[in-house]
C-alpha cells in the first residue's frame, strides 16, 4: 500500500487541474463533488497507509531523479513514515470536511470554482509537504503553502485589508521561510545531500564538508536556522504578527490554515527533522523559550480580543506556542500528539464560529452577539466542545495532550516553562470561555431583524461540525494512559524512543484541570453571571494591561516603526543616490565633453594668424619636451 | 542538413529585413507576416536541432567554419586568419532557444505602430546580430554581430521610443559603445597571447581556449590573465546593466516599446553573462578565481540595492529594470563560487530572467494599451475588469520572486548552492534579494490588480486570442523548467564540468 | 672667419623674424613677405651646411636653387590669392578674413 | 649608375620605366592647357574634364603595369630596387599602391566635378582640370622620391597647386578666404619642414635619404638634440598637411571654403600623399633611431583623436563636421607608424603599411561618396547645415541610405570598411602592447558615434525642414560616384580579402 502513498497528494492535484479546465463558470454542485470526493478518497488511502505503516513499520522513501548538478544528482519521491501517516490522515480528514463545509460558507460567490481551486492547490502543496523524503523537496511544497495561504487570505482581492493581510502573510512568512533556505543550502553544502536519512548520518556522525565553523556550532546555526522558518509558518514569536490579520481570509481558509495545513507545517517539519535539533542542546533550548513566550503571549492577547475569530487564532498561536515549547523540552510524543488533537477542535472551533458568522451575516464583533445558542443549538453545542477541549478539561482531546506537554516540561526540568504553560492555559480556558458566554448566552445585542433571520445553516455544514465534534471528545484517549499510550507506539513506529517519554503524573493532570476551570470559572463571573463587571477593571485598575493586550503588545507598530519605514526610507535614499549621484555622474562626463567640444569650436576664431600662433605654441611645446628628454638643451 | 541550418538561423530574419525592403511602404500588414516568419523559420530550425543536439558531449556541434579574412603579417610573418564559424554547445544552445523565443514572441507582441515597415527592418536586422552573437565560434565575429545590434537599437528606440527617446538611444549607443571597446581589447589581447603559445594566429575561439588551457605559466603570465580579465570584467559590467553602470537599463526600458523591452531584457542583456562564461570563465578560469570575492561582493552589491531601488519606483517598467539587475546580482555570486552548482545557477538564473523579463514586459506592455499607463499608482483593481492578464501578472511576479515550481527558484538555490560553499557570510546578505523581491514584486503586483478598481479601469477589454500566445508560451517554459530542470540542465551539464574540471574545482 | 654657429645662429634669427612678421602683421603682403623671409633663413642654413657642414656637398646648393623657385611661386599663387580676396572684401587685412570661423 | 653625388647620364628608357605615370600627367596636364588656348570655350569646358579623367586612368594602368616591373625585379632581376640617379627616384610597391589611390581618388574628384563646372559658370574649367593633374603628380613624387629635393618639390607642387584650386571660385569671397589661410599655414609649414630638413642635410651632408639613413645611425649619439630637432620640425611641416592637432585648425575653414570636388581632393588625395611623404621620410630617413623618436607621433596621434572627435560633437555645420571627422581620421592613420616604435620586427612594417593603405583606400571610397551625396543635398536644400539633411528618408531614400553607409564607415560600424579598417590598424597597437592606445582608437570612435549618428537622426529620425518633398534631381556623374563609394564601402566591408590577398601580396620597398 506504502509505495500508492502519491495517490495522495495526487487526488486534490487532479482535482485543481480539473476545476483549471472547468473554468470560473463551473456548476458550483460539480465544483464541490469533484473536490471533497478527491479529499475522501485522499483520507481513504491515507487511512489504509496507516494501518499498513501500523502493521509494517515505515518505508525506505521512494525517489527520482530530478536534476543532475555535477557528479550529485537531487531527486524527488515520497516516503512515509508513523508520523507522515499519521498527518496525511489527519490534514485529509480535515480538508474533507472543510471542502464540504465550505460549500454553504461561500455559496453564491462569484468566483466560488476559484475558491475551490485554491483550496485543492492549498491540500496538494500540504500533503507534498507531508510526504517529501527530502529538505529540498519540503522547501518547494513549503513555498507552495505560503503561495496558497497567500491567494486565499487575500482571495477577496477587492477588499484592500484582505489584500494587505494577504502580503503580510506571505511576506513575513518568507523572512522565516529564507532562514529555512539558508539553513537547508548549508546543510546541503555541508553533507552533499537534502535527503534527510543521508543529512542524519552526517548529522550523527558530525563530519561536515565545511571548515569555517566547528561541527557543534554549526548544527546549532543550522537548526536555529531550520526553526527560524518554522517560526515564519507556525507563526511563533516575533513572526506571529501575520497569523491574526489572515483571519481576512474566508473562514473556511482559516480553519484550514489553523488546523491542518499552513501553521501545522512548521512545527510538523521540527517534527520530522527532530534529529538535527536533538543534536544541539542550545538550539533545543532556544526553541524551549520561543515556544513558551509565544504560548503566554498569545494567549494574555487573547483575553481582549472582540473579533471571534482572532481571539480563536490568537488561541492558535499559543497552543503552538505549546507544541514548539514540547519540541524544545524533547517531549516528542507529546507535541506531536498535540498537533493531532489541536488539528481537530482547532477546525472544529472556526467551522462553528463560521457558522455562527454566517448566520448573522458576516458580523465578527461577539460585543454585537449574544443569546445564539437559542437560535443556532447545534453550533452552540460543537463550540462548547470544542471550547472544553481546547481548555484541556477531561475527558476531551485538548486535556490529555496539553498534560503530556506540561508533564515534559516539568520533567525536563524547565519549572519557568511549566509555570508559563499553566498560566497560558488559564488564560486559555478564560477567553474561549468569555467568547462562548459572550455569543450564545445572554442577549443579542445586534440589530433585531438580523437575529429574526439567524438559524441553523445546511447539513453540508452542520455534519462536519458533528463529526469534528466527536474527533475533539475522542481523539485525545488514543495517548491516554487508558489505552496505554497507542498513539506513542505508533509514532516511534515501533523503533527506539524519538525524544523523551515520561509516564503520567496524576496530580499534575488534576492541577491542570483545576486550572482550566479556574479559568472558565472568572469567564463564567464576569460575563455570564456579570458578578464582576469586566468594563470596570479594563477602565480601573488594570488598564495599561487591558491596553497592553487589546493592542497586541504594539507589536505591529514596532515592526513599523522601527523595520518597515526604514527600509523604505533607505529606498528613498539609494533611489535618490542612482538618479542623481550614479546617473550624474554619467551625465557629468557627457556634458563635460559637449562642454569641451564646444570651447574647442569657439577657440576657432577664424583668425589665421591665430591657427598659426597655436600651431607654432604645439610645435614649441613639442620641441621643447624632446629637447628636455634628449637633455639636448645646451 | 544539419550542415548549414546554423547560418540559415543567422541570416533568414536579415533576409527578411531585405525583403521588406522591397515591400511597398503604404502597405502595414505584409511587413509583420514577413517578420514572423523570418523569426519563426529560426525557431522551427532552433527547435530541430534542440531535437538533435547530443547533450552528452561537451565540445561543439553542427559546426560549420569557413575562412574568411587573412590578415598578413598580423603576428610575426604569420597571417591572422579570421573564420566564419558557427557552432552550438551545451552552453550556447540554451541562449540559442530562449532567443528564437522571445524574438519570435516579441513580433506577435508588436502592436500595429507607424512606420511599421522600418520598424520591422530595424528589428529584423537586431534579431540577426543577437543569434549571431550566441552562435559564433570567433571572436572578431562575435564582435561583428554585437556591434551589429547597435544601430538597430538606435533607431528602434529613437524613433518608437517614449517622451526622451533621442536622449536615451543616444545614452543606450555610447554606453554600450564603449563596453565593446572592451570586449575587442581584451578579445584581440587575448588572440595574441594564444598565438605566442601556438605559434599561429587565429581568432577562434576553441583554439584560444585549448591554448590557454595548456599555456606555460611564463608565456602567459597570470598578472596578464588578470588584467584581460578586468578589462573584459569591465566591459561585461556595462554589458549586463550592473551598478554602477546600470543606468541605461531603465531608461531604455522606459523609453522602448513593448517588443523591444521584451528582447532587451529577454536577450540583449544576457550577452554580457554569455561572454562572461564562455570568455571568462572558459578562457581566464583562474582570473576569475583571482577575483572571486570581487565578482561576489559586486553580485551582491546589485542584489540588495537594486531590490532596495526597485522598491521604491513608480514606474513598473523601471521596477522591472532594478530587478533584473538584482536577478542578474545572483548570476555574479554564482559565477564567483566556481564550482558546478554555482556555474550552473548562474546559466539557469540568466536564462530565466530572460524569460521572466519576457513575460513581464508584455505584461505591462498589454496594460499599457489598454490603460494608457505603466505608473503603479494610476492602476488598481484589474482583477476585474481583466482577470486573465491579472492572473498572469500575479504568476509572472510570483515566478520572479522565485516560487518553486518555476524557472526562477531552481535558479536561485542552486546559484546559493555554490555560492554558500565559497562565501558563506557574503551569500547570507544575499539571500536579503529574495526577502526584497517579494516585497516589491507583490507590492507592484496587488496595487495594480487588488483593490477597488477606479472608474476609468472599469470594462477594459481582457487578453485578445493572439496575446495568449507569448504568454501561455513563456509560462509554460518558465513553469517546464521550475518542474523538470534537467530539460535545461542536463544541457549545460556537461559543458560546465568541462569548465569546473579545468580548475580543478 | 665665421663659424657655422655663427651663420647657423643668423639663420635662426632670420627664421624668427619671419615666423613672427607672418603671425603679427596685419597686410597680407606684408605676411608673404615674412614667410619668404622665413624661406631664405633656410637656405641661408643649407649654404652654411653646403659650404662648412659635416660633410660639405653641393647638394645643398641645388636644395637652395629650388627652394628660391618655389618661394616666387608660392610668393605669385599669395598674390593672386591676394587680389581675388581684396575683390570680394575690398581690404587687404587679415584680422577682416574671417567669415569663417567655428 | 655610381656615385653618390653629382648628375648622372639616365637612359631615358629608365625613365619611362620608373616614371610612367607621372610623365603620363603631366603630358595631359599641358595638352589640356595647349588644347584650352585654341578650342571655344564650351567644347574646353565639355572636353577637358573628360581628357583629366582619360589621363588619370591611363595613369592608373600603367601604375598596375608598373606592379609587375617591381615584382619582375625582385624575383628574375637584379633585385635591387628600380630606381632613377641611384635613389633619387625609385619605383617600388609603396610608391605604387599610393599612385593608384592618388590617381584613382583624383579620377572621382573629376568626376564629382563635372557637376560643379555646370552650377558655376565663372569656374575655368580647362585650369581646373590640369591644376588637379599637375597637384596629383606633386603627390606621386611625394610618394616615390628618396631625395629631400625632390619630396619637397612635389609637396610644393601638390601644396600650391592646391591653393589656387581652393581659391578657384573667383567671385566667391569664402573660397578666396580658405585659399587664402591655407596658403598662409601652409607655406609657413613648408618653411618649418625645410628649416627640419636642412638640419638633417647638416648633419648627413646628403638629401638623400636612402644614404642619409646609415650616417643618421651613425651620428645619432653625437647629435641626438640636431636630429630629434630636424625630425619634429618636418613631422611639424607635413603635420600639419594631414592636419594633425594642434597643427589642423586650418582645415575646418579651408574645407568650408573650398568647392566642394576640391575639398574631397584635399580630404583624400593630399592627405594621403601627406602619409605617403610622412612614412617615406620617417621610414627610410630614420629607420634606424625610429625607437628613440616614435613617442612624438605617439602624443599628435592620440592628441588627434581626442581632439578631432571631441571637436566634432558641437558641430552644426555638416563640410565642417566632416572637416573634423577627417582630422579624426589623421590621428587613426598615424597609429601604424606610431606603433612601430615598439615593433619588434621586420613585419611589423609590411603591417604597418598595410594597415595604412587598407585604411586609405577605406577612407577613399567613405569620403568621396559623403561628399557627393553631400553636394546634392545641400545645394538643394540651399544651406550646409545638418537641418538640410532632415527627413532625408523620406525625400531620397537612396541617398539617405548611401549616406548612411558612409558614415556608418566612417564611425567603423561592422560590415562597413571603415570597420575592417579600425580594426586592422587596432591589431598593430595590441602587437605591440599600446593596449591604451587601441583602447583610445575604439573609445574615441565611441564619442564619435555621437555626431556620426545625429547625421543619421537627421536623415531617418526627424522629418523634413525642407517643405518640397519633390525627388532630388541627382545629376549622373555623383549617381556614379556615390555607387561607386557605396561598392566600394560595402565590398571591402563584406569581403576585404579582395584588398587583403592584393596588399599581401607587395614588395613594399622593393624587398
Amino acid at each position: 500500500m506504502v509505495q500508492n502513498a502519491w495517490l495522495i497528494p495526487l487526488f486534490p492535484l487532479v482535482a485543481y487541474l480539473l476545476l483549471f479546465v472547468l473554468g470560473r463558470r463551473a456548476q458550483e454542485g460539480i465544483v464541490t463533488a469533484i473536490s471533497v470526493l478527491a479529499a475522501l478518497a485522499g483520507f481513504i488511502v491515507s487511512l489504509l497507509i496507516l494501518s499498513d505503516v501500523h502493521a509494517n513499520g515505515a518505508s525506505a522513501p521512494y525517489v527520482f531523479h530530478w536534476l543532475t548538478v555535477g557528479q550529485n544528482t537531487l531527486s524527488m519521491g515520497f516516503e512515509v513514515t508513523p508520523l507522515n501517516a499519521m498527518m496525511l490522515t489527519v490534514v485529509t480528514f480535515i480538508s474533507t470536511l472543510v471542502l464540504l463545509f465550505s460549500k454553504g460558507y461561500l455559496h453564491g460567490d462569484a468566483r466560488y470554482s476559484v475558491f475551490y481551486q485554491y483550496l485543492n492547490l492549498f491540500i496538494f502543496s500540504m500533503l507534498g509537504l507531508v510526504i517529501s523524503p527530502n529538505l529540498l523537496q519540503v522547501y518547494i511544497f513549503w513555498e507552495l503553502v505560503g503561495l496558497c495561504s497567500f491567494l486565499l487570505v487575500g482571495f477577496w482581492y477587492f477588499k484592500p485589508e484582505a489584500a494587505a493581510a494577504a502580503k503580510k502573510a506571505f511576506i513575513v512568512t518568507r523572512i522565516g521561510d529564507v532562514g529555512l533556505f539558508i539553513g537547508i543550502v548549508l546543510i546541503y553544502v555541508a553533507t552533499g545531500t537534502f535527503e534527510y536519512s543521508g543529512v542524519f548520518e552526517a548529522f550523527e556522525a558530525k563530519k561536515f564538508a565545511i571548515d569555517w565553523i566547528t561541527p557543534d556550532h554549526f548544527i546549532t546555526l543550522v537548526a536555529i536556522l531550520m526553526f527560524i522558518g518554522a517560526m515564519g509558518k507556525s507563526a511563533q514569536f516575533p513572526l506571529h504578527t501575520w497569523l491574526p490579520d489572515a483571519m481576512e481570509g474566508p473562514t473556511p481558509v482559516s480553519a484550514l490554515i489553523h488546523a491542518a495545513t499552513m501553521v501545522a507545517a512548521g512545527v510538523y517539519l521540527v517534527a520530522r527533522a527532530f534529529p538535527i535539533f536533538e543534536a544541539s542542546p542550545d538550539a533545543l533550548t532556544v526553541i524551549g523559550i520561543i515556544g513558551g513566550i509565544t504560548a503566554i503571549f498569545a494567549a494574555l492577547i487573547g483575553l481582549t480580543q472582540n473579533d471571534i475569530k482572532r481571539v480563536v487564532a490568537y488561541s492558535t498561536v499559543s497552543q503552538l506556542g505549546y507544541m514548539v515549547m514540547a519540541l524544545g523540552v524533547s517531549a516528542y510524543a507529546a507535541s506531536t500528539f498535540h498537533l493531532m488533537t489541536h488539528a481537530f477542535f482547532k477546525a472544529l472551533l472556526f467551522l462553528a464560529a463560521g457558522s455562527v458568522i454566517h448566520a448573522i451575516h458576516h458580523n465578527q464583533d461577539i460585543r454585537f452577539m449574544g443569546g445564539l445558542w437559542k437560535k443556532l443549538p447545534l453550533t452552540g453545542w460543537t463550540f462548547l466542545i470544542g471550547a472544553l477541549a481546547l481548555s484541556g478539561i477531561p475527558p476531551f482531546a485538548g486535556f490529555w495532550s496539553k498534560d503530556e506537554i506540561l508533564l515534559g516540561a516539568l520533567k525536563s526540568g524547565n519549572t519557568t516553562l511549566f509555570v508559563l504553560g499553566l498560566i497560558a492555559a488559564f488564560c486559555t480556558a478564560f477567553y474561549i470561555f468569555r467568547v462562548f458566554f459572550m455569543t450564545f448566552t445572554g442577549e443579542f445585542r445586534g440589530e433585531k431583524e438580523v437575529y429574526e433571520h439567524a438559524h441553523e445553516s445546511g447539513s453540508v455544514m452542520t455534519i462536519p461540525l458533528v463529526l469534528l465534534s466527536i474527533m475533539a471528545i475522542v481523539a485525545g484517549l488514543l495517548n491516554s494512559p487508558l489505552t496505554d499510550h497507542a498513539f506513542e507506539h505508533f509514532i516511534f513506529g515501533g523503533g527506539e524512543e524519538i525524544g523523551k517519554v515520561y509516564d503520567t503524573e496524576w496530580w499534575l493532570a488534576g492541577l491542570a484541570t483545576v486550572v482550566a476551570l479556574a479559568g472558565i470559572g472568572l469567564s463564567y463571573l464576569m460575563y455570564k453571571s456579570k458578578s464582576i463587571n469586566p468594563e470596570a477593571l479594563a477602565n480601573g485598575p488594570l488598564r495599561p494591561f487591558y491596553q497592553l493586550s487589546l493592542n497586541k503588545f504594539y507589536v505591529d507598530e514596532l515592526y513599523h516603526v522601527a523595520i518597515v519605514k526604514p527600509v523604505v526610507w533607505i529606498g528613498h535614499i539609494l533611489n535618490f543616490i542612482d538618479k542623481w549621484v550614479v546617473d550624474g555622474i554619467v551625465h557629468l562626463f557627457g556634458e563635460g565633453t559637449y562642454i569641451g567640444s564646444l570651447g574647442l569650436k569657439y577657440s576657432q576664431n577664424g583668425q589665421v594668424q591665430t591657427y598659426g600662433l597655436v600651431t607654432l605654441i604645439g610645435a614649441l611645446l613639442l620641441i621643447g619636451a624632446a629637447m628636455y628628454a634628449v637633455g639636448g638643451v645646451k | 542538413m544539419m550542415g548549414n541550418l546554423l547560418t540559415l538561423i543567422v541570416f533568414l530574419p536579415l533576409l527578411g529585413a531585405l525583403i521588406l525592403g522591397f515591400v511597398p511602404r503604404s502597405n502595414d500588414s505584409q511587413p509583420k507576416a514577413v517578420a514572423m516568419i523570418a523569426t519563426l523559420l529560426p525557431l522551427l530550425f532552433a527547435g530541430i536541432l534542440y531535437a538533435n543536439f547530443d547533450s552528452g558531449q561537451t565540445g561543439m556541434q553542427f559546426t560549420e567554419s569557413h575562412d574568411w579574412i587573412h590578415i598578413a603579417h598580423a603576428f610575426q610573418d604569420k597571417s591572422l586568419v579570421i573564420g566564419y564559424s558557427l557552432g552550438v554547445d551545451g552552453l550556447s544552445m540554451p541562449f540559442l532557444l530562449l532567443t528564437a523565443v522571445v524574438t519570435f514572441l516579441g513580433v506577435l507582441a508588436t502592436k500595429h505602430m507607424h512606420r511599421a515597415k522600418e520598424f520591422y527592418i530595424w528589428y529584423l536586422i537586431l534579431v540577426t546580430g543577437l543569434y549571431g552573437c550566441f552562435l559564433s565560434l570567433d571572436l572578431f565575429l562575435f564582435f561583428l554581430f554585437l556591434e551589429m545590434t547597435l544601430v538597430p537599437m538606435y533607431f528602434l528606440i529613437g524613433i518608437w521610443g517614449g517622451d526622451r527617446k533621442g536622449q536615451v538611444a543616444t545614452k543606450f549607443l555610447i554606453y554600450r559603445g564603449l563596453a565593446s571597446v572592451g570586449i575587442l581589447v581584451a578579445f584581440v589581447a587575448l588572440a595574441y597571447k594564444a598565438a605566442m603559445v601556438t605559434g599561429v594566429m587565429t581568432m577562434d575561439m576553441i583554439a584560444i581556449t585549448d591554448a590557454f588551457a595548456k599555456a606555460p605559466a611564463d608565456v602567459i603570465t597570470s598578472s596578464f590573465k588578470q588584467g584581460i580579465f578586468l578589462v573584459l570584467f569591465l566591459a561585461i559590467l556595462i554589458e549586463e546593466a550592473f551598478f554602477p553602470f546600470h543606468t541605461w537599463l531603465p531608461d531604455t526600458h522606459e523609453q522602448a516599446p513593448t517588443s523591444i523591452s521584451m528582447v532587451v531584457g529577454g536577450v540583449l542583456m544576457k550577452i554580457g553573462a554569455y561572454v562572461l562564461f564562455r570568455i571568462g570563465v572558459g578562457i581566464l578560469p583562474d582570473a576569475v578565481q583571482y577575483f572571486a570575492t570581487l565578482i561576489a561582493v559586486i553580485g551582491v552589491i546589485n542584489i540588495v540595492y537594486a531590490a532596495l531601488v526597485a522598491m521604491v519606483q513608480r514606474d513598473w517598467r523601471r521596477l522591472l529594470a532594478f530587478s533584473a539587475i538584482s536577478h542578474m546580482g545572483v548570476v555574479l555570486l554564482g559565477v564567483a563560487a566556481m564550482n558546478q552548482a554555482g556555474l550552473q545557477g548562474g546559466v539557469f538564473m540568466t536564462i530565466s530572467s530572460g524569460l521572466l523579463s519576457g513575460l513581464l514586459f508584455f505584461l505591462i506592455g498589454a496594460i499599457k494599451e489598454r490603460t494608457g499607463t505603466t505608473i503603479i499608482g494610476a492602476l488598481g483593481g484589474l482583477s476585474k475588469p481583466m482577470p486573465i492578464l491579472a492572473g498572469f501578472l500575479l504568476v509572472a511576479a510570483l515566478g520572479s520572486l522565485g516560487l518553486p515550481g518555476m524557472s526562477g527558484f531552481i535558479s536561485e538555490i542552486l546559484a546559493f548552492m555554490g555560492a554558500f560553499k565559497a562565501f558563506p557570510v557574503l551569500s547570507a546578505v544575499g539571500t536579503l534579494g529574495i526577502i526584497l523581491a517579494a516585497v516589491y514584486l507583490l507590492w507592484a503586483m496587488q496595487r495594480t490588480t487588488y483593490g477597488p478598481t477606479t472608474a476609468q479601469l472599469e470594462g477594459l477589454p481582457d487578453a485578445r486570442a493572439v496575446e495568449y500566445v507569448p504568454m501561455v508560451v513563456l509560462v509554460a517554459l518558465i513553469i517546464l523548467i521550475g518542474v523538470y530542470p534537467s530539460i535545461l540542465g542536463d544541457l549545460v551539464n556537461h559543458t560546465i564540468s568541462s569548465y569546473v574540471t579545468r580548475i580543478g574545482g | 672667419m665665421l663659424s657655422v654657429e655663427q651663420f647657423l645662429t643668423l639663420g635662426a634669427i632670420l627664421f624668427c623674424i619671419g615666423l613672427f612678421g607672418a603671425l603679427t602683421k596685419r597686410n597680407i603682403i606684408i605676411v608673404l613677405v615674412s614667410i619668404e623671409l622665413m624661406l631664405n633663413a633656410v637656405n641661408i642654413n643649407l649654404l652654411t651646411f653646403a659650404r662648412f657642414g659635416l660633410m660639405p656637398s653641393i647638394n645643398g646648393q641645388i636644395f637652395t636653387l629650388f627652394t628660391m623657385t618655389i618661394a616666387a611661386a608660392e610668393l605669385a599663387v599669395g598674390l593672386a590669392v591676394l587680389i581675388s580676396l581684396y575683390r570680394n572684401r575690398n581690404t587687404s587685412d587679415v584680422r577682416d578674413q574671417d567669415l569663417m570661423k567655428w | 649608375m655610381n656615385g653618390i653625388n653629382g648628375v648622372t647620364q639616365l637612359a631615358f628608357s629608365d625613365v619611362w620605366r620608373v616614371m610612367a605615370p607621372e610623365i603620363l600627367l603631366v603630358l595631359g596636364g599641358f595638352l589640356i592647357l595647349v588644347l584650352d588656348l585654341f578650342m571655344n570655350k564650351e567644347s574646353s569646358r565639355r572636353l577637358s574634364p573628360q581628357l583629366g579623367i582619360l589621363f588619370l586612368i591611363a595613369a592608373f594602368v600603367m601604375t598596375i603595369r608598373n606592379f609587375g616591373l617591381v615584382s619582375d625585379q625582385t624575383a628574375g632581376g637584379t633585385g635591387e630596387l628600380l630606381n632613377l640617379s641611384n635613389m633619387l627616384y625609385v619605383l617600388d610597391d609603396f610608391g605604387n599602391v599610393f599612385k593608384l589611390l592618388f590617381t584613382a581618388g583624383t579620377a572621382l574628384v573629376l568626376l564629382m566635378s563635372i557637376d560643379f563646372f555646370k552650377q558655376n559658370p565663372e569656374v575655368k574649367v580647362a585650369e581646373y582640370t590640369y591644376l588637379m593633374l599637375f597637384a596629383t603628380t606633386g603627390a606621386m613624387v611625394m610618394a616615390s622620391s628618396l631625395d629631400l629635393i625632390t619630396l619637397f618639390v612635389g609637396l610644393e607642387l601638390l601644396s600650391i597647386s592646391s591653393y589656387v584650386l581652393v581659391a578657384m571660385r573667383r567671385n566667391h569671397a569664402k573660397s578666396a578666404e580658405g585659399g587664402m589661410k591655407y596658403l598662409v599655414i601652409g607655406s609657413i609649414a613648408s618653411a618649418m619642414a625645410l628649416y627640419g630638413m636642412s638640419f638633417l642635410y647638416g648633419v648627413t651632408g646628403q638629401t638623400n635619404l636612402a644614404y642619409g639613413a646609415q650616417t643618421v645611425i651613425q651620428m645619432w649619439l653625437q647629435f641626438k638634440p640636431l636630429l630629434t630637432l630636424a625630425f619634429l620640425l618636418m613631422l611639424i611641416g607635413f603635420g600639419v598637411k594631414v592636419s594633425l592637432v594642434p597643427f589642423h585648425q586650418w582645415s575646418p575653414d579651408t574645407y568650408e571654403g573650398a568647392p566642394n570636388p576640391v575639398t574631397a581632393f584635399l580630404a583624400v588625395v593630399s592627405k594621403a600623399a601627406g602619409f605617403a611623404l610622412i612614412l617615406r621620410t620617417f621610414l627610410w630617413g630614420f629607420s634606424g633611431v625610429f625607437g628613440d623618436v616614435y613617442i612624438y607621433l605617439v602624443i599628435l596621434a592620440a592628441l588627434t583623436m581626442v581632439v578631432g572627435n571631441v571637436a566634432a560633437l558641437s558641430q552644426k555645420n555638416i563640410k565642417r563636421l566632416l572637416a573634423y571627422s577627417s582630422v579624426a581620421q589623421a590621428g587613426y592613420l598615424l597609429l601604424p607608424l606610431a606603433v612601430l616604435g615598439k615593433g619588434k620586427s621586420i613585419d611589423n612594417i609590411w603591417l604597418a603599411l598595410g594597415q595604412t593603405s587598407f585604411y586609405l583606400v577605406a577612407y577613399l571610397f567613405m569620403t568621396m561618396g559623403a561628399f557627393a551625396v553631400l553636394t546634392v543635398v545641400t545645394r538643394q536644400a540651399g544651406n550646409e547645415t545638418l537641418e538640410a539633411f532632415r527627413g532625408l528618408w523620406k525625400r531620397a531614400p537612396f541617398l539617405a541610405v548611401s549616406m548612411a553607409v558612409f558614415v556608418l564607415s566612417m564611425a567603423g560600424m561592422p560590415l562597413t570598411a571603415g570597420f575592417i579598417g579600425k580594426f586592422y590598424i587596432f591589431l598593430g597597437t595590441i602587437n605591440t602592447e599600446m593596449y591604451w592606445l587601441g583602447g583610445l582608437l575604439f573609445a574615441t570612435s565611441a564619442i564619435a558615434f555621437y555626431y556620426y549618428f545625429g547625421v543619421l537622426k537627421a536623415m531617418f529620425l526627424k522629418d523634413s525642414a525642407v517643405q518640397s518633398h519633390d525627388k532630388i534631381q541627382v545629376p549622373v556623374s555623383l549617381t556614379v560616384t556615390i555607387a561607386i563609394g557605396l561598392i566600394g564601402t560595402l565590398a571591402l566591408g563584406i569581403f576585404p580579402d579582395l584588398l587583403m590577398k592584393f596588399l599581401n601580396g607587395l614588395h613594399w620597398f622593393g624587398q
